[in-house]
């Protein structure tokens, strides 16, 4: 029975959508159920598989309608769940469910529900049936089903602001990456006669890489690339994750570009094995880079709270390639580590951001402050998103951006290449900028003078907040409990994606991979230490021992130490000071909080924005040009 | 990026800070200085004239009539006073100098308050026979209906 | 004794906030004379302090005029106790030369009760060590007493 | 027995007490040398001390525009990360927390005390707060990047086998083996960039754009007063204390006498010269840098020698 869960939680997601294109149209209760209950069917299927496959390792292989390989030939299409896929597809399904939870209040006030749920559990099956796939041509119906979604859903406010537009950039770059991948895949199948991931990767290792099937593969590389937005094809993301309902942005950022991520995983490390030839980490790592850095800078001079969180997405997304593209064992792990992380954090973020949108009806930075009293419990649930993506210990940001600093320097110091020295420059720096970033959210979202739309803000409902608070907790608890997720989830799936005799075998029959000559050898050890390890329980504890000891020592020096007031209404005590002027009359204000760091590198600036003009052709151009400098590299270099 | 000054401040390091050790050791101020006015009643023969010149109008005077005379109290609001040192250049009997001392510190602002007060004596006053009393009566009887505003604009007279 | 010490420590560390409610500049240039080295009136712990939330020494200085009245019962008001309010040379309290002009509001009286005032037009620097040392004993007091 | 001595360590040495004492006495050593240097008498040594007891004496009073968890919880939560950073520093052979100390930890708890003056300045509702941690957040920009460099320079230079480390323990025993960092020429500009890093880091004169008394109202500290504004005030000393330290353990590091008193009293020493060269000196002789000339000083210069060094490092020598 267990066999089938995966498949199980691929159609349920499609029923789902199926069943409320019928039944959802007139009854809000029986659309949200459907909903509701469609989406916790997965996460429950999934659940059940973490302990066999996570734990004990096995691979669970699946051909549809039986369809078994004959004489060692894959004809069917193959469902494989190895720890890798599991990892991605419990992203995945929290995400949906959790999103799903909190688009039944948030999206409340929107017409044509039914459509929304519709495409809304038809990208999570696009995703997720990605994730669990072991079809080459599968995957790319998959990307195609989760793409034409995520672009109805983009448009789906299409009162507001730039939602077509974004929708309409979105579908063309979308368009050409699809492109790319079916070109991809016809590439590949001319050469090797057979669509299986396992098989391809068994046939690509004894045959080794002819120049078509390294364009085949660079297309799909740039294909995947889009899917996860890293630079060159990045600006459309901003368009859309800014431009979608927040539920749907966070699905955007959990999940969708984690696609794209565990598409390039998938085809680096297993179908190509290309990850052992240093231009293939250069080529990643260099990619990474540009995506981290390009984003948090870009994000620095954004003004709509959602945007700059969008460019935040595209600045991790960028880490965990980093992290990938090191093809170290601790490297893979943190990578890994890191999406997991920038699931829960950016989700959150989202869902802040959504909640605040739902209060005031903007995510217009310059129009938003003060909200911190009106919402005490989203500023809560936000520090904690934003301490986490920032990386401050003891969350768990911290946790995974450590492993890559340390993958990073560890392997510049092996390589004695000065290039990954400078990666983990840029890696500290960029968190730096995020952690200086979400500062100037916090100030001027929750904290700073209540602004004038905001003073009818309430905080949102329970519905909409106990997804936060879930997502909240697991990002602090992540943080704290580092060896626990690294043992049953980041290290088995680490395992998984460098494990390709294994892969093959669960999927063709064991011992196919010896038939062709292929070595059982796996290519990395994943035994790691992390220098100066630490504990962050322990540091925690202390953390809480000193906090109470300082509030229990204030609290006995009262009698000697000056009364803390509360304000009184109406005193002038307890105005702000503004240098003696009455509020409404000063003149004082600081309104570009990255006026000196914008000054100094305006010209860097300059050019970028004139990078990002918001011209669909402009992307479009991007998109095939960066596709076309990938492929020049990869036939130069591989 | 020059550094000038590091020379300058790793001398001064180890030389004599410059700075007076004032409350401990008093300081005397130049000639000239202008500081807390000093009153000296008894030379002053209450001209006005001091009153007149002082621009913050900080010196008052209150008369007080008593048995030997008028009790005339100057007083210098050295709060108000802004040390212009007009009053004692106008003081033809030079009753009033402004003194070397600087520190007017007080709590209560009537401390800042200089006074001086003396008795300006009333002319010995003509004892006047009964016939010369009844003629002036008679004769003021004999003005009053006529010039009663001359003699309310001169009252001296 | 923490409490002896928070007491002493009160008159040895009182730090000023300068209000300039109109003055011609004179008392303001002779209080910040009272920080060069010559006087170097931190070496009693006085320190000029951006923010009236700090200061627990408020040097006024300057008749009040009606522009800055409103302005200066605004931050006065916003001074921690204990504080102490010193009027600066002659213009506070009794409006020296601008007495009775149509423009001015003071004295200073009106606003607030002063502690202490230094007379002087303008008062040598010495004299606004001496009146700040005095104001820092009365500060002491009043935490005292409280 | 374990649980008194852990609160020992947290409590009294090398925690809260201790980095406070030692940290009030370097403020006072600063504020009386820069007073010598500038030919003032200055006020007396323990003069930071009065400061902080008065400011426990004083009213405390909370904006109507502030938001008043976060308002109170800022300082405190500085002070915490800056006492957990002092149990991690090694005092020579000595940490009272050993093996969890770590360069990465240190990076992002020094980026915590910051943080908390931006998010309690923030809290304050004030428009020049707004402006403060606003230059206080270009301030972080401008340092972080030097500093890294130079933490990763060290991180290579203590790793015995062609590593790299991130651990301090490592690192000391690098230090008691081959000397310590600063005997080797090619750390010395890497030396002088952290020198120039730790005014900075605690915010000391000429780069304390962001607390500008003079300009914008001590900027993210306008609203605070009484005993939150006493936190903060201990805060900028501990940090001055725990940046001298960290100076010390990374390039004036080694085996120690052995002896725990001496071992302290040499690194007061060391804390003390470090001091009066990073802080007191250039507060002396310069003037308040405009905020984009100071990032422009990190992002050149300082950086520079940071990679001059890291290069060198990198060639082996």
């Amino acid at each position: 029975m267990i066999q089938h869960f995966p498949i199980l939680s691929i159609m349920s997601l499609f029923l789902g959508s199926f069943l409320i294109v019928i039944f959802g149209g007139k009854n809000r209760f029986i659309r949200n159920s459907l909903a509701v209950l469609f989406s916790a069917i997965p996460l429950v299927l999934i659940c059940c598989l973490i302990k066999p496959i996570l734990i004990d390792g096995e691979i669970f292989s699946y051909w549809m309608g039986d369809w078994e390989p004959v004489s060692g030939f894959a004809i069917g299409i193959g469902l494989e769940v190895d720890a890798l896929s599991l990892f991605f597809a419990l992203l995945v399904v929290l995400t949906i469910f959790l999103a799903a939870v909190f688009s039944l209040k948030y999206m409340s006030r929107d017409d044509a529900l039914d459509k929304y749920y519709t495409l809304f559990l038809m990208l999570g099956g696009g995703v997720l049936g990605l994730v669990l796939s072991g079809d080459l041509f599968n995957m790319y119906i998959m990307v195609e089903i989760l793409t034409f979604a995520s672009v109805a859903l983009t448009a789906f406010r299409n009162w507001g602001k730039g939602s077509l537009e974004a929708a309409f950039k979105y579908l063309v770059v979308g368009s050409i990456g699809s492109a790319f991948i079916l070109t991809g895949v016809i590439l590949i199948y001319a050469q090797v006669h057979t669509l299986s991931l396992a098989q391809i990767s068994a046939l690509l290792a004894t045959e080794g890489l002819t120049p078509a099937t390294i364009f085949g593969f660079a297309l799909l590389f740039a294909g995947y690339a889009t899917k996860a937005y890293i630079v060159p094809f990045h600006p459309v993301a901003a368009d859309a994750y800014m431009t979608a309902p927040s539920s749907i942005s966070m699905v955007f950022s959990g999940m969708v570009n984690k696609a794209g991520i565990y598409g390039m995983i998938r085809l680096v490390y297993m179908v190509f094995q290309a990850m052992s030839q240093s231009a293939m980490q250069y080529i990643i790592v260099i990619l990474g880079c540009l995506t981290m850095f390009i984003g948090v800078t870009m994000a620095l001079s954004q003004h709509d709270f959602k945007r700059l969180l969008a460019f935040h997405s595209i600045s991790q997304i960028g880490y965990v390639l980093t992290a990938v593209g090191l093809a170290t064992a601790l490297g893979i792990s943190g990578g890994l580590y890191h999406a997991l992380n920038h699931t829960l954090f950016k989700g959150l973020l989202f869902l802040c951001a959504g909640a605040v949108f739902y209060s005031v009806g903007s995510t217009d930075l310059d129009k938003l402050g003060g909200l911190a009293k009106k919402m005490p419990q989203t500023t809560i649930i936000f520090l904690i998103g934003a301490f986490s993506i920032s990386g401050l210990p003891p969350f768990n940001g911290f946790m995974s951006k450590w492993m890559i600093y340390q993958a990073a320097y560890e392997k510049a110091a092996l390589e004695g290449s000065f290039f990954y020295a400078l990666v983990t420059i840029v890696g500290l720096l960029v968190s730096v900028l995020t952690l200086a970033s979400f500062i100037k959210v916090t100030q001027s979202v929750f904290f700073g003078q209540l602004a004038p739309g905001c003073e009818k803000a309430k905080e949102v409902p329970f519905s909409m907040r106990w997804p936060m608070w879930l997502m909240a907790i697991l990002c602090v608890l992540t943080g704290l409990f580092p060896g626990f997720v690294n043992r049953y989830l980041v290290v088995p799936a680490s395992a998984a994606a460098i494990d390709t005799t294994g892969y093959i075998d669960a999927m063709m029959g064991a011992g196919y991979g010896q038939q062709l000559g292929l070595s059982p050898e796996t290519a990395l050890s994943l035994e790691y230490e992390l220098t100066g390890y630490w504990d962050p329980i322990a540091w925690l504890v202390l953390f809480v021992v000193l906090l109470a000891g300082l509030m229990i020592s204030l609290g006995l020096g009262k009698a000697s130490r000056g009364p803390v007031r509360r304000p009184v209404p109406a005193d002038p005590k307890y105005d702000t000071f503004f240098g003696g002027e009455a509020s409404q009359h000063s003149h004082v204000g600081g309104s570009d909080l990255f006026w000196g760091l914008k000054h100094n590198l305006r010209h860097y600036f300059r050019f970028m924005h004139s990078m990002h003009s918001g011209v669909v052709n402009d992307y479009a151009l991007w998109t095939v040009a960066g596709t076309a400098v990938i492929i020049l590299f990869m036939i130069l270099f591989l | 990026m020059g550094l000038p000054f590091i020379k300058e401040a790793i001398t001064q390091l180890f030389s004599k800070p410059s700075t007076e050790k004032y409350p401990l050791v008093k300081k005397e101020v130049s000639d000239g200085f202008r500081g807390k006015l000093v009153f000296h009643p008894e030379l002053c023969i209450n001209c006005g004239m001091c009153m007149r010149v002082c621009a913050p109008q900080a010196i008052t005077r209150t008369i007080e009539k008593t048995e030997e005379g008028d009790r005339i109290t100057m007083e210098f609001h050295m709060g108000s006073c802004t040390f212009c040192s007009m009053c004692a250049d106008f003081c033809s009997k030079n009753s009033i100098e402004l003194s070397k001392e600087y520190s007017m510190v007080v709590t209560n602002e009537d401390d800042l308050k200089v006074r001086g007060s003396f008795i300006k004596k009333a002319p010995p006053k003509k004892e006047l026979s009964p016939e010369q009393l009844a003629k002036l009566k008679a004769a003021k009887a004999a003005k009053d209906g006529k010039a009663e505003e001359e003699f309310d604009s001169c009252p001296d007279a | 004794m923490f409490k002896k010490i928070i007491d002493n420590s009160m008159a040895k560390s009182p730090w000023i906030y300068h209000i300039n409610t109109g003055s011609c500049n004179g008392c303001d240039i002779e209080l910040v004379s009272v920080i060069t080295p010559r006087y170097d009136a931190e070496r009693m712990g006085f320190k000029l302090t951006g923010t009236p939330r700090h200061a627990d020494i408020v040097v006024v200085s300057g008749p009040v005029t009606s522009q800055s009245k409103e302005r200066l019962v605004r931050t006065l008001a916003q001074v921690p106790e204990p504080r102490v309010i010193v009027s600066l040379g002659s213009c506070p309290r009794p409006c020296n030369v601008f007495k009775g002009s149509y423009s001015v509001e003071g004295p200073l009286d009106k606003f607030c009760e002063v502690d202490v005032s230094v007379a002087g037009c303008t008062p040598k620097p010495e004299a606004i060590i001496d009146g700040l040392a005095l104001a820092a004993q009365i500060l002491k007091e009043k935490r005292r007493q409280k | 027995m374990q649980i008194l001595l852990d609160l020992f360590y947290v409590l009294i040495f090398p925690g809260f007490l201790f980095c406070a004492v030692v940290g009030l006495l370097l403020a006072g050593i600063d504020r009386k040398i820069v007073a010598r240097m500038q030919k003032r008498m200055g006020p007396p040594i323990v003069q930071p001390f009065y400061d902080f007891f008065k400011l426990l004496g004083k009213e405390t009073i909370i904006p109507h525009a502030a938001s008043r968890g976060v308002f109170i919880a800022a300082p405190l939560l500085g002070l915490v990360s800056l006492v957990v950073m002092a149990l991690f520093i090694p005092v020579f052979g000595f940490t009272a927390f050993s093996g969890v100390a770590d360069l990465i930890v240190i990076l992002y708890l020094l980026t915590i005390p910051a943080a908390a003056i931006i998010v309690g300045g923030a809290a304050s509702g004030s428009p020049y707060a707004g402006v403060g941690i606003s230059r206080e957040m270009v301030a972080i920009v401008a340092y972080e990047l030097p500093l890294i460099i130079v933490l990763l320079t060290v991180g290579k230079k203590a790793a015995l086998d062609g590593g790299i480390t991130f651990s301090f323990t490592e690192i000391q025993a690098y230090q008691a083996e081959f000397g310590s960092m600063l005997s080797h020429w090619s750390m010395i500009p890497a030396a002088v960039a952290m020198l120039l890093v730790i005014p900075s880091e605690v915010g000391s004169h000429p780069f304390d754009v962001a607390e500008a008394e003079t300009e914008i109202c001590e900027g993210p500290l306008v609203e605070y007063s009484g005993s939150l504004l006493g936190i903060y005030k201990l805060n900028h000393a501990i940090k001055m204390f725990i940046l001298t330290a960290l100076f010390a353990a990374l390039f004036l590091g080694g085996a120690g006498s052995g002896i725990l008193i001496v071992d302290v009293l040499l690194l007061l020493l060391i804390c003390t010269v470090v001091t009066i060269l990073s802080m007191s000196l250039p507060h002396a002789i310069s003037a308040r840098l405009k905020v984009e000339k100071m990032f422009k000083f990190y992002w050149t210069l300082v950086t520079v020698l940071a990679v001059i060094s890291l290069v060198l490092v990198w060639m082996g020598f």
